[in-house]
């Protein structure tokens, strides 16, 4: 059968050493507590790549977990926070106030346009969002990055609109085409197309955008189940080129229809994160002595995993106690 | 204003209310029937809630993420919270979410936090002190530059401190009135900007040519010259009135219905 | 119940009556053979509108229908064609010919860019599409109605790429803002929540740039139907205006999942519009003389109708005589 | 090339065949298995058909209305037809179509018709005669000036006749390797541009320096100077040889599998 996965399909193990390396460009998918990429977050840590570029809009625990891991040098970013759970993301805080990482701040508009002039080819977005702020009047990243790697030219470019005359002005914003797209999806079917369940963020347009796409997935379903209503299908295979089947590979985060967030873990993490010490502690228990994602739910355990369970009717947990 | 002195939080009496319960009904006031609202978490999240159920019934409203009119059985602790996606009208994207907020057909409004304010409405939620070392960092621009940018008008949530006031940004995240006058248009800006400040102790509204802040309602028991001393920029208070307490009806519906877990409440 | 459609729904007399003036720049959903809004085109016909702007990108029958009709003064357009029932639409290449109306030539790329780019509420799209063409160095329309009405000031302009330097030249093109959208949906919900199935073309940037948006649809559907599952949807309420129950409200172009073109009609319409008084001939015995929906499908007969019956298993009538 | 005479076009044999079956077999040879095709109707259809079919079981068929993948149990008609939206693994819009033709990832291969062409392959498809005042119109680029823009490359279809091959063209509507040489690229493309072009009696070729058309291959039976008298510019045909005819498994697809009803194929 033509368009299967087999040759795509692979551990967390294989898809990080084939398609990231040191100081790749990364598109981090999910939305601060919602399907960010856990498991290969996770892994990414385990196999200490370093002096990553991280391009992402709002983006939470997979993120704050690779920054304290030490694995980022560069961000460009909307917003690093993950709800009432960690108002500001606290590794990513502490990075920036230490001057650990640069980085360089846009709005969550702005860089969702970015992925998707990315995504459609296209050199640069023209909004209006922004003008008169800082946004667009300081760069975060230093001089001698600019223009090298996957760093553009310039942060933005405001120019006046040709079609209105001087009055107008508008900012336009340079694309991105990350080396490699993370997504959390629920479903991919054996014939490689991927399906979303619920908000899409900017996923599609960050996977669209980027060189390489890895997809991991809580369901792989036959070739029938997925074709049998292509108006729900979020991207061809032919634009993804990892797969790897992971249930629960976004938790602590929530995949709606699958599972919702784990306030407890997160509540463990917010404490942890906040100590150099216990965070190393944290890294540790968590990430560097399991050696795959099946140890970690273990260490997880059934009874919270069984906790957070969504319910079909609605697509969290209802009534789960997220004090 | 009574704060909740007797302990039991949900025991307080209709005739007692928490700063939070006023600030989300004033909000929440402000909100006409038929708005498209972007809403944020928290008391923002309330504020539309509880408009939606008492006087706004067809108010819309919406997240960043692309969650349009979800049903709201719990509420969302984040804007990414899977309860933002259940029983909504459509679950969209992010491109499609800004798209809406700057519909130039709708009459969208925005629910805003920061961490600093100035005089003119902008606002700092990137860092304090030096953007390239700073002292601390905040979580960022996320939607609210795009928000302050692109909606019909912005309502905005402080918690009335001198060091939230401020008389000069430590960095401009999302544009109020800019420098005043007609600074905001002169930048390139077709519609928008500030229409209301909320906090614990009043409300804030912009004198409509200077564009600048005025006390225009303290809450019950606030005197005007506590919000001057919380204030770090001169502030006119000369047509202050007293605001009106939430009706039983609000309270009720607030801590009954739209959060009766009290998980934003407190 | 908040949300409902009872003040929106209306007959396709009202939506016209209440949306379409003279002059008005109307965007046409669908795309050639598919999902016309004929229903309203016919409506728009028997009210006499006048000196139309029509927007679209690839056309077909709506847009062949108005033209003929004289209804269409302006014509900003990537297509106009049926397929193999007209490769080239009859009465729009004899307007084009004869010089009765002006026309704005753009690719599909660039008018889909241009719908978006209105959607979005950005003032204009950066391209690499049509670079070194007659389409960026011919302009169609007049110079005297620049700038006039919904005109932009130019058909596009070329710039230098403010991030790569002056050998990288893009080509910028100016938003649609249309006054009206005419969009046919398969589904309409009671909270006036628009469900398109299939292919959505440009429907969806369409509809979301313009002033006014009318929907006709095969079936109004009850809430709990349009919100089952959300992730479905393409329009909320409130960017609907009208919403025009109109069974077959397509035909003849065809309707994903409900019924197919009809070749029989399309071909008597080949052969009608091919010579002037035949053509109107077919304007008054399909349009003029019929006054409503009802009388349409009447005359088109049950016959037909059941022979182009989409089947559910492919969305389309299988077999059906296309010859 | 043996013309169709014998009158029942369904009972050709297997040593004989159509130009339109020589034509749709030759282009299919140039899909190779994994391109992302882009596909219009007519012959581009039955090409990337019989080549799926046959030697590229991994190429994916898509088309610019957004239908990614489609089973194609019936031939569409059109690009719109409903018959591209059923068995896909997406149906999408046309925002998603163009990006997807120009994603740098992917090596799309669009197959392109026109009423004009020149010697660098610049393609109308627009008017006859003056743009202002035609004397005939054609429908339009559609996606085809997108596609030569953006594709890694395009394969055309022509009727071959001195009227449709000319010194210079009504209208330019679809880049080709426009003055030839490197002036593609310095009009502002990053890639594609024509690989072949497919007519009725043979397959032209672009020089690889000057990007002038040349005659690659005639169809058994077809003259090189039949070529040289129905094109109407300067043709090298110093290097042509003949191209090999249909397999008969190429014909059996064909006229079996394909296109039984013999929509296309005529």
């Amino acid at each position: 059968m033509p368009h299967d996965i087999t040759k795509k399909l692979m551990s967390p193990e294989e898809a990080v050493r084939r398609f990231i390396s040191d100081g790749s460009q990364i598109a981090l998918g999910g939305f601060t507590v919602s399907r960010n990429n856990m498991v290969l977050a996770r892994e990414i840590i385990r196999q200490k790549k370093r002096n990553l570029h991280v391009v992402c809009h709002s983006h939470g625990q997979a993120l704050d977990l690779l920054i304290g891991a030490g694995c980022v040098r560069r961000l460009e970013i909307a917003y690093g926070g993950m709800g009432r759970f960690a108002p500001t993301c606290i590794r990513f805080r502490k990075a920036v106030c230490a001057g650990q990482i640069d980085i360089e701040d846009y709005s969550n508009y702005q860089m969702s346009l970015r992925f998707l002039a990315g995504a459609m080819g296209l050199p640069f977005m023209a909004t209006k969002s922004g003008l008169g702020t800082d946004l667009v009047k300081i760069e975060g990243f230093p001089i001698d990055v600019r223009g090298t790697g996957k760093v553009p030219s310039m942060k933005l470019a405001i120019i006046e609109n040709p079609f209105n005359g001087a009055e107008d002005r508008v900012v336009l914003l340079p694309a991105l085409t990350p080396d490699v797209a993370l997504i959390h999806a629920q479903y991919v079917g054996e014939d490689g197309t991927v399906r979303l369940k619920g908000l899409t963020f900017a996923d599609l347009e960050q996977a669209r955008s980027a060189e390489h796409v890895i997809v991991t997935c809580e369901e792989v379903v036959p070739r029938s189940f997925i074709r049998d209503d292509p108006d729900q299908n979020s991207l061809p295979a032919f634009l993804v080129d990892a797969v790897v089947k992971a249930p629960f590979g976004a938790h602590p985060t929530a995949c709606y229809q699958f599972y919702d967030y784990d306030p407890r873990h997160l509540k463990l993490y917010r404490n942890m994160a906040a100590n150099d010490d216990l965070f190393q502690e944290y890294l540790e228990n968590w990430v560097f002595n399991l050696p795959d994602q099946e140890a970690y739910l273990e260490k997880v355990g059934i009874t919270d995993l069984m906790r957070i369970k969504a319910s079909p009717a609605v697509g969290y947990a209802q009534g789960l106690d997220r004090r | 204003m009574l704060k909740d002195s007797t302990g039991g939080k949900r025991e307080l009496r209709m005739n007692q209310y928490s700063p939070r319960e006023m600030m989300a009904t004033t909000a929440g006031r402000m909100i006409n029937n038929g708005d498209v609202v972007f809403a944020g978490t928290g008391i923002s999240m309330l504020a539309a809630t509880v408009a939606k159920r008492i006087h706004a019934p067809d108010a819309v409203v919406f997240f960043e993420t692309g969650g349009i009119d979800p049903s709201l059985e719990e509420l969302p602790l984040a804007v990414a919270d899977p309860r933002v996606m259940a029983g909504t009208s459509m679950n969209a994207g992010l491109i499609e979410a800004f798209s809406i907020l700057g519909h130039r057909r709708l009459r969208t409004v925005a629910f805003l936090g920061a961490a600093q304010i100035d005089r003119f409405g902008n606002l700092n939620s990137t860092v304090l002190g030096d953007y390239k070392k700073p002292r601390t960092r905040f979580p960022g621009s996320g939607g609210a530059c795009d928000a302050a940018s692109l909606a019909w008008g912005i309502i905005i949530f402080m918690q009335h401190e001198k060091r939230r006031f401020v008389e000069k940004l430590d960095y401009l995240t999302s544009p109020g009135w800019l420098s005043g006058g007609d600074s905001r248009a002169k930048a390139g800006f077709v519609r928008g900007g500030p229409i209301a400040v909320v906090t614990n102790l009043g409300i804030m509204r912009f004198d409509h040519v200077s564009r600048a802040m005025y006390l225009s309602e303290v809450y019950p028991g606030v005197l005007p010259q506590e919000v001057v001393a919380n204030t770090g920029f001169e502030i006119d208070i000369s047509g202050v009135r007293e605001a009106d307490p939430p009706t039983d009806r609000e309270l009720l519906t607030l801590r009954e219905d739209v959060d009766p877990q009290r998980l934003i409440l407190g």
